[in-house]
């Protein structure tokens, strides 16, 4: 499944850049996020309580952190499983200038699989969404609270 | 947790589980398997009983959820050895071929009858739409439950 | 056959009194002492290796009592069977090990790895939570083409592509028919993946007695004296120490005439264990590893003339087959290619198959099994070649018509259609639907913007399963009928019907033939260590060859209680009429005797003609000569909403011909559900694999089966042609609707379409779909 | 399904002290259509299920001459079966009627599929276009929330943890309004692909004073189509068409899968606005 989408941070892109690839950050706005321990050159361990709606579950696995070019682009992929299935998503974010803040855009596939697969399937591209949307937006939230 | 139920006119006592449904509570305490199970999402309606005297999917409620209930099931329509309307109704218009959705579908057709005692035929595949048949293309099954409502209404 | 007492009676079911009371036994609902319940664990991923499996926390689970993985079965568990793997008849096939646990690779969504026995289902459950698998995910083959597209993963490592199987078939000179074409219709034609989807999902009871040494396996079945050999092989066991039976079995549809990993799983554990074991498939279970139909795409070249007649045909095709192969896999599209030219003359054929493994279930029969492709194909190519020549399909139909007098006909695939009249039933239909004011209430409403179709489908196909010559795993089929003393009938079927109402059209054939009251019958089937062997119920056989294996061993009951009368009221045989259920010398009614009578002088032996064996039951196995061909036309009359897309079927007539009929009420109802199948294809089911090989309609929340408010009343009629294959003349009806179903509809659907331009759309024929094409023009 | 404990509180009271005291750990069950599915897929496995099916007082759908209340454990068959409503305001029973099968009507309750908030569930539209208030109850008391405030994203709401929807009140609509629902089930689940439910009063002059428009199945969240609203105010049904095609403004995130993709909801959402306000209009008149 493609999953593309904007962001708007209200912070320079230097700044947004800084916050993005910042482990604390992504804990701390990666949503249900439980746990994000540094492993390996830019490979983070990750547990995360995720879920829409009734549906939720425990799952861990990675985010990596790739190909970093401050501030313009990174690429990330997270790749988790739980008793309820797995996801793996991998993206291009790409950040640019716009007015005073950044505008942060998306591009990538996220493979959903297992037993989320097989019955949500009308849930995915609005659940991957939501998800990048809370992720950003917390970010924004975090850039806005420390401009 | 111990529950009580009535269940076709029995009233009965059990200690279950809380997370057990209500359908395998019917066909594997109490007994009685012509309670059947065709899905996991309430869509097939395989499971369907009257619970104090509402068609419901048995499958996505819990047993602790009918403590204190009356619980009519497929066993329960034929009274005194005489086949209930509908029963009739499909055995005379062929509505059935595996069997398998039957119990179900007739509980969904007794609740509708009571509802509206002379359903048009798009009353009655409307009144039928939480119940899957895989084998009748349900022409015979429409023509059952108008059996039934005729013989139930004169 | 004349209308007797019973046969052609509409009879209501001797089945239903017990599964309308909830009383039938379904194989949940059998309970053994000491049961064990099975849960299995399946692969997320389409394509992965297992690197290690750790089943600790699961085996310390209280109320587990056996964790079972690939490695602890391999030694001891055949692969799961094929049985259409010749390479003279599919070159170039390859046949992978299929085993009933995954052990080192899974290749599909759904793949069985870990079985859990445990006191409780709820526990067992539980347990395959506890269960670590560690996959390293590899990438998936969704479809045919990227299994054959350049750097494809390879599914099956000991070959180094994927390509499955290749079958071809070719009649006549194709290449002299195109080269004499006016013109070449082409079109590209899809047959999306389908699941079965029965009522009653799959399971399994298995019970071991070790005293007798002896494995009792009741399963949701169509085939349990198939299922016995092959589980005996699997498991290394005597034939004869191993019982299958098929309780009341809720639907098949084809999906049941198989052998599963399951089967030979719960064998095995309630062998080991010695402690009986279960195991029922959940539906989401069903959807991931229950068989899927059809999955065929190709292009499709007619070569025709101005005048709209049909030279010849050729069709490249591939089929995405999934991982490994069922029972039958392989034999399922050759059947498309039997059927290719359908009611028409053309005898210049040509279909190349080329198979490919995917990292999907396997497909295999379901309901029609490769003649709903043939039929969809042929049907859907006639109304392109009408709207390319600018032709009314009708027209075309007839003009390509096998005719009635050229009957036994031997089509351009060598197959010998027995009897037919396929003009009678297309004007039937025709005079039903009272054609001409629908083509006129048509254009009406197309001057209003409201667009209705008119779709036909002329269909023929073959049933009757089949000479053994042409199957692959035997076509025969057996029968016991005996009469107990006290003059009760009891018949014992190799067919094991699962919904089809065997147990009263087998009952009405002996009660008229024998002068047995109906009630007086007993038809027993499915149960391995009761009935002598038989192939079981699928291919619309059990009526053309069960029935006639019953019906010749009913004859030869019939002329030794003929003889015994005869002698008993010294009389001759030739004399002896059947009265009032009564065996009398002609003439003399009053002086006859019940087949209870004479059964009870059979068995007490004294009374017996001279050399006349005691006793009173005969058998007989019968191999049927030829399939047999039942046909009709079916016409759809939809409208599709112009605003919406969506399609509302207004009028469905079908006019079928499966020779003669034994129970209208019984023909009609398979008639019923075999449109209601077909229409599922036409509009509205569709088994959808992602790119990561995930399936994402595997519940009934995303595959739509059809719901009584998608139909109309459906009007239906019959010509009939006897079958001269079989003494009843019958054929067969447990599939035709399907088979005939599918191309009315989208045939009504796209001449709906006609004033857009619309010339071809693939199935299922969603709302959108339709939406986004009468936009773009 | 995973274990689980199980509570019955008899009053509203008791249920929200557990509600508060479980927090996150527990979920509540009101008709169980949408929970007890995920829980059997194991999809979710909440510790504790708070049942609020025995607390009698939160069943009741009245129908006066000024309020309508829909307690929050009404089923939707009792709204659909309502004596009074198909004259107070039909188009209630009409969305009832339109929801899952008779079965699914017997149990699911209207404040389970409300807080539920599914993308594609019909209450949330005409909710919407009621103009209903929530009312819910919390830690710290009672509040009201007004439909258009209330569904916020996909499966999410404005309601806080700790806090339970209590019921739905919704002004009797005068005597010339008028409302209708207008949906296409998705095949298999009967879930809407989209669903516009309308509700206009009219003035003396056969105009629209008032309109209200809801969308589901279209957005991660049912809306107010208010770009039609606007449109629409102060015209009579001529105006219909026109505004309608404004049905999908200003949404920024289309619901897509494999039954339809985001354009064709749009498109849908703008034929059923039209279809939807056409009867309204006629119904008010």
């Amino acid at each position: 499944m493609k999953l593309t989408g904007k962001h708007t941070i209200g912070a320079t892109v230097e700044r947004a850049f800084e916050l993005l690839i910042d482990p604390e950050v992504l804990a701390r706005c990666m949503p249900g996020c439980d746990k994000l321990e540094h492993r390996a050159d830019g490979v983070y361990d990750m547990a995360v309580s995720a879920g829409i709606g009734p549906v939720r579950g425990k799952y861990t696995g990675s985010v990596t952190l790739s190909d970093i070019q401050p501030p313009e682009r990174y690429t990330m992929v997270v790749d988790i499983k739980g008793t309820t299935g797995f996801v793996k998503g991998q993206g291009v974010v790409e950040l640019a200038p716009e007015g005073e803040n950044t505008q942060i855009s998306f591009e990538g596939d996220v493979q959903i699989g297992g037993p989320i697969a097989a019955v949500g399937q009308r849930m995915h591209a609005g659940a991957a969404r939501l998800m990048t949307r809370q992720l950003f937006g917390a970010i924004d939230a975090e850039a806005r609270a420390s401009a | 947790m111990k529950i009580e139920v009535t269940v076709n006119g029995e009233h009965q006592s059990y200690d279950v589980e809380p997370r057990m449904l209500l359908v395998h509570f019917l066909r594997d305490v109490v007994g009685l398997t012509g309670t059947h199970v065709g899905c996991e999402t309430s869509l097939c309606g395989a499971c369907s009983v009257m619970l104090n005297g509402d068609a419901v999917k048995s499958c996505t409620i819990l047993a602790v959820q009918a403590d204190g209930a009356e619980i009519t099931t497929i066993e329960g329509l034929a009274q005194n050895g005489e086949l209930h309307p509908i029963q009739e109704g499909f055995w005379e218009c062929h509505g059935l071929q595996c069997g398998f959705c039957t119990p179900g579908m007739i509980i969904a057709a007794h609740q509708l009858l009571e509802r509206n005692p002379k359903p048009s035929e798009a009353d009655i595949r409307r009144g039928i739409e939480g119940n899957l048949c895989r084998c009748t293309g349900y022409q015979h099954i429409v023509d059952a439950v108008q059996y039934a409502s005729k013989k139930m209404t004169t | 056959m004349p209308i007797s007492k019973s046969v052609g009676a509409r009879i209501k079911r001797r089945e239903d009194p017990r599964m309308i009371q909830g009383l039938a036994h379904y194989v949940d609902d059998i309970q053994l002492p000491n049961l064990l319940h099975v849960a299995i664990l399946r692969s997320p991923y389409a394509h992965a290796r297992i690197n290690g499996i750790n089943t600790d926390a699961a085996q310390n689970l209280s109320g587990v009592k056996s964790v079972v993985t690939g490695d602890d079965v391999k030694d001891v568990i055949g692969g799961i069977p094929c049985a259409a793997t010749d390479p003279e008849g599919f070159p170039g096939i390859k046949v992978p090990h299929h085993p009933v646990l995954a052990t080192g690779k899974v290749r599909f969504v759904g793949e069985p790895i870990v079985a859990v026995a445990a006191t409780d289902a709820y526990i067992a459950q539980d347990a395959l939570d506890l269960i670590e698998v560690d996959y390293e995910p590899l990438d998936a083959i969704n479809s045919a083409d990227a299994a054959f597209a350049d750097g494809a993963p390879i599914i099956h490592e000991d070959w180094d592509d994927n390509m499955a199987f290749t079958w071809s078939i070719a009649g006549g000179d194709v290449d002299a028919a195109f080269a004499e074409a006016d013109q070449v219709v082409s079109q590209r034609i899809d047959h999306q993946r389908l699941v079965p989807n029965p009522m009653e999902t799959r399971g399994v009871v298995a019970q071991y007695l070790p005293g007798k040494d002896q494995l009792n396996l009741w399963s949701s079945t169509q085939i349990p004296h198939l299922l016995r050999t092959q589980i005996s092989v699997m498991l290394g066991m005597a034939e004869n120490h191993v019982r299958v039976i098929a309780p009341e079995v809720g639907g098949g549809f084809g999906c049941k005439l198989n052998v599963y990993a399951e089967e030979a799983l719960l064998g095995h554990m309630a062998k080991y264990l010695v402690q009986p074991v279960k195991w029922i498939e959940g539906r989401r279970e069903n959807f991931l590893h229950t068989i899927h139909g059809r999955d065929q795409t190709g292009d499709v070249e007619l070569a025709v003339k101005n005048d709209g007649t049909i030279l010849g045909l050729k069709y490249t095709v591939s089929a995405d087959v999934g991982a490994y192969y069922q029972l039958l896999t392989p034999a399922i599209p050759t059947l498309t290619g039997l059927m290719l030219c359908g009611s028409y003359t053309f005898k210049n054929v040509q279909m190349n198959l080329t198979a490919a493994f995917t990292n999907k279930m396997a497909t295999d029969a379901y309901r029609g099994a490769g003649r709903p492709e043939a039929t969809y194909l042929i049907e859907r190519m006639i109304d392109v070649v009408a709207h390319d020549l600018d032709l009314d399909p009708l027209e075309v139909r007839r003009k390509n018509f096998i005719g009635k007098d050229a009957f036994p006909y031997e089509t351009g695939t060598a197959v010998a259609y027995d009897s037919g009249d396929y003009t009678a039933a297309l004007d039937k239909a025709l005079k039903m639907a009272d054609y001409e004011a629908l083509r006129e209430q048509q254009a009406k409403l197309r001057e209003e913007g409201r667009y209705l179709g008119i779709g036909f489908s002329t269909y023929v196909e073959i049933c009757g399963m089949g000479p053994s010559a042409a199957m692959p795993a035997g076509g025969w089929e057996s029968s016991t009928v005996r009469v107990d003393p006290t003059g009760k009938v009891t018949v014992l079927t190799g067919v094991s019907p699962h919904g089809q109402g065997q147990e009263t059209t087998f009952a009405q054939l002996i009660a008229d033939g024998l002068g047995v009251d109906i009630d007086d019958i007993r038809i027993i089937h499915g149960d391995t260590d009761t009935v002598q062997y038989g192939i079981g119920t699928f291919g619309s056989r059990a009526t053309a060859v069960g029935g006639t294996a019953m019906v010749h061993a009913m004859g030869k009951v019939k002329d030794k209680v003929i003889n015994i009368a005869a002698h008993l009221l010294e009389s001759n045989p030739q004399d002896i009429v059947v009265e009032d259920n009564k065996y009398c010398v002609q003439g003399a009614p009053e002086s006859g005797l019940t087949l209870g009578e004479i059964a009870m002088v059979a068995h007490v032996g004294v009374q017996l003609p001279e050399g006349t064996e005691p006793g009173l039951a005969e058998s007989h196995f019968f191999e049927p000569p030829n399939f047999t061909y039942p046909f009709g036309t079916h016409i759809a009359v939809v409208e599709v909403d112009a605003d919406t897309g969506e399609v509302e079927i207004q009028r469905y007539i079908a006019v079928d011909d499966c020779g003669n009929i034994i129970n209208p009420l019984i023909v009609e109802g398979q008639v019923h559900g075999g449109i209601a199948q077909g229409v599922g294809q036409a509009l509205y089911e569709e088994a959808i694999y992602d790119e990561s090989g995930q399936m994402i309609t595997g519940s009934f929340m995303d595959y739509a089966l059809p719901k009584a408010h998608n139909f109309p009343r459906f009007e239906l009629a019959n010509t009939v042609t006897p079958s001269p294959v079989n003494p009843m003349g019958v054929k067969g009806v447990g599939e035709a609707g399907t088979i005939g179903s599918t191309p009315a509809i989208a045939n009504a659907v796209i001449d709906a379409l006609k004033p857009f331009g619309v010339r071809h759309i693939d199935l299922p024929l969603r709302p959108e779909k339709l939406w986004k094409l009468m936009q773009e023009t | 399904m995973t274990p689980f404990d199980y509570h019955a509180p008899k009053t509203l009271r008791s249920a929200m002290r557990l509600v508060q005291a479980f927090g996150d750990d527990a979920k509540v069950l009101a008709g169980g259509h949408s929970l007890i599915p995920s829980m059997k897929l194991r999809l979710a496995a909440p510790s504790v299920v708070i049942d609020l099916g025995g607390i009698a007082g939160l069943k009741r759908v009245t129908a006066g001459n000024e309020t309508i209340t829909i307690g929050a454990l009404a089923t939707h068959y009792a709204v659909e079966s309502h004596r009074l409503l198909p004259s107070k305001c039909s188009l209630l029973p009409e969305t009832a009627a339109e929801i899952g099968d008779a079965q699914v009507r017997n149990r699911g309750t209207v404040g389970g599929s409300i807080a539920h908030a599914d993308p594609a569930a019909d209450w949330p539209a005409t909710m919407l276009a009621l103009d209903a208030q929530f009312d819910i109850g919390g830690p710290d008391g009672e509040r009201a929330v007004a439909a258009s405030d209330f569904f916020v994203d996909l499966f999410i709401t404005d309601l806080q943890p700790g806090e339970v929807l209590t019921g739905i009140r919704i002004a009797t609509p005068p005597e010339n309004s008028g409302g209708a629902y207008v949906k296409m089930r998705q095949s298999a689940s009967g879930f809407a692909l989209a669903g516009v439910a309308a509700h206009v009063t009219l003035d003396d002059a056969g105009n629209c004073a008032s309109v209200a428009v809801g969308v589901t199945g279209v957005a991660p969240a049912a809306y107010r189509a208010r770009a039609v609203e606007d449109a629409l105010v102060g015209q009579g049904i001529d105006a219909v068409a026109d505004a309608s095609a404004h049905a999908a403004d200003g949404v920024e995130e289309f619901q897509e899968d494999h039954h339809a993709s985001g354009d064709y909801r749009a498109h849908l959402a703008r034929v059923f606005t039209q279809q939807a306000l056409s009867q309204a209009i006629e119904r008010a008149a």
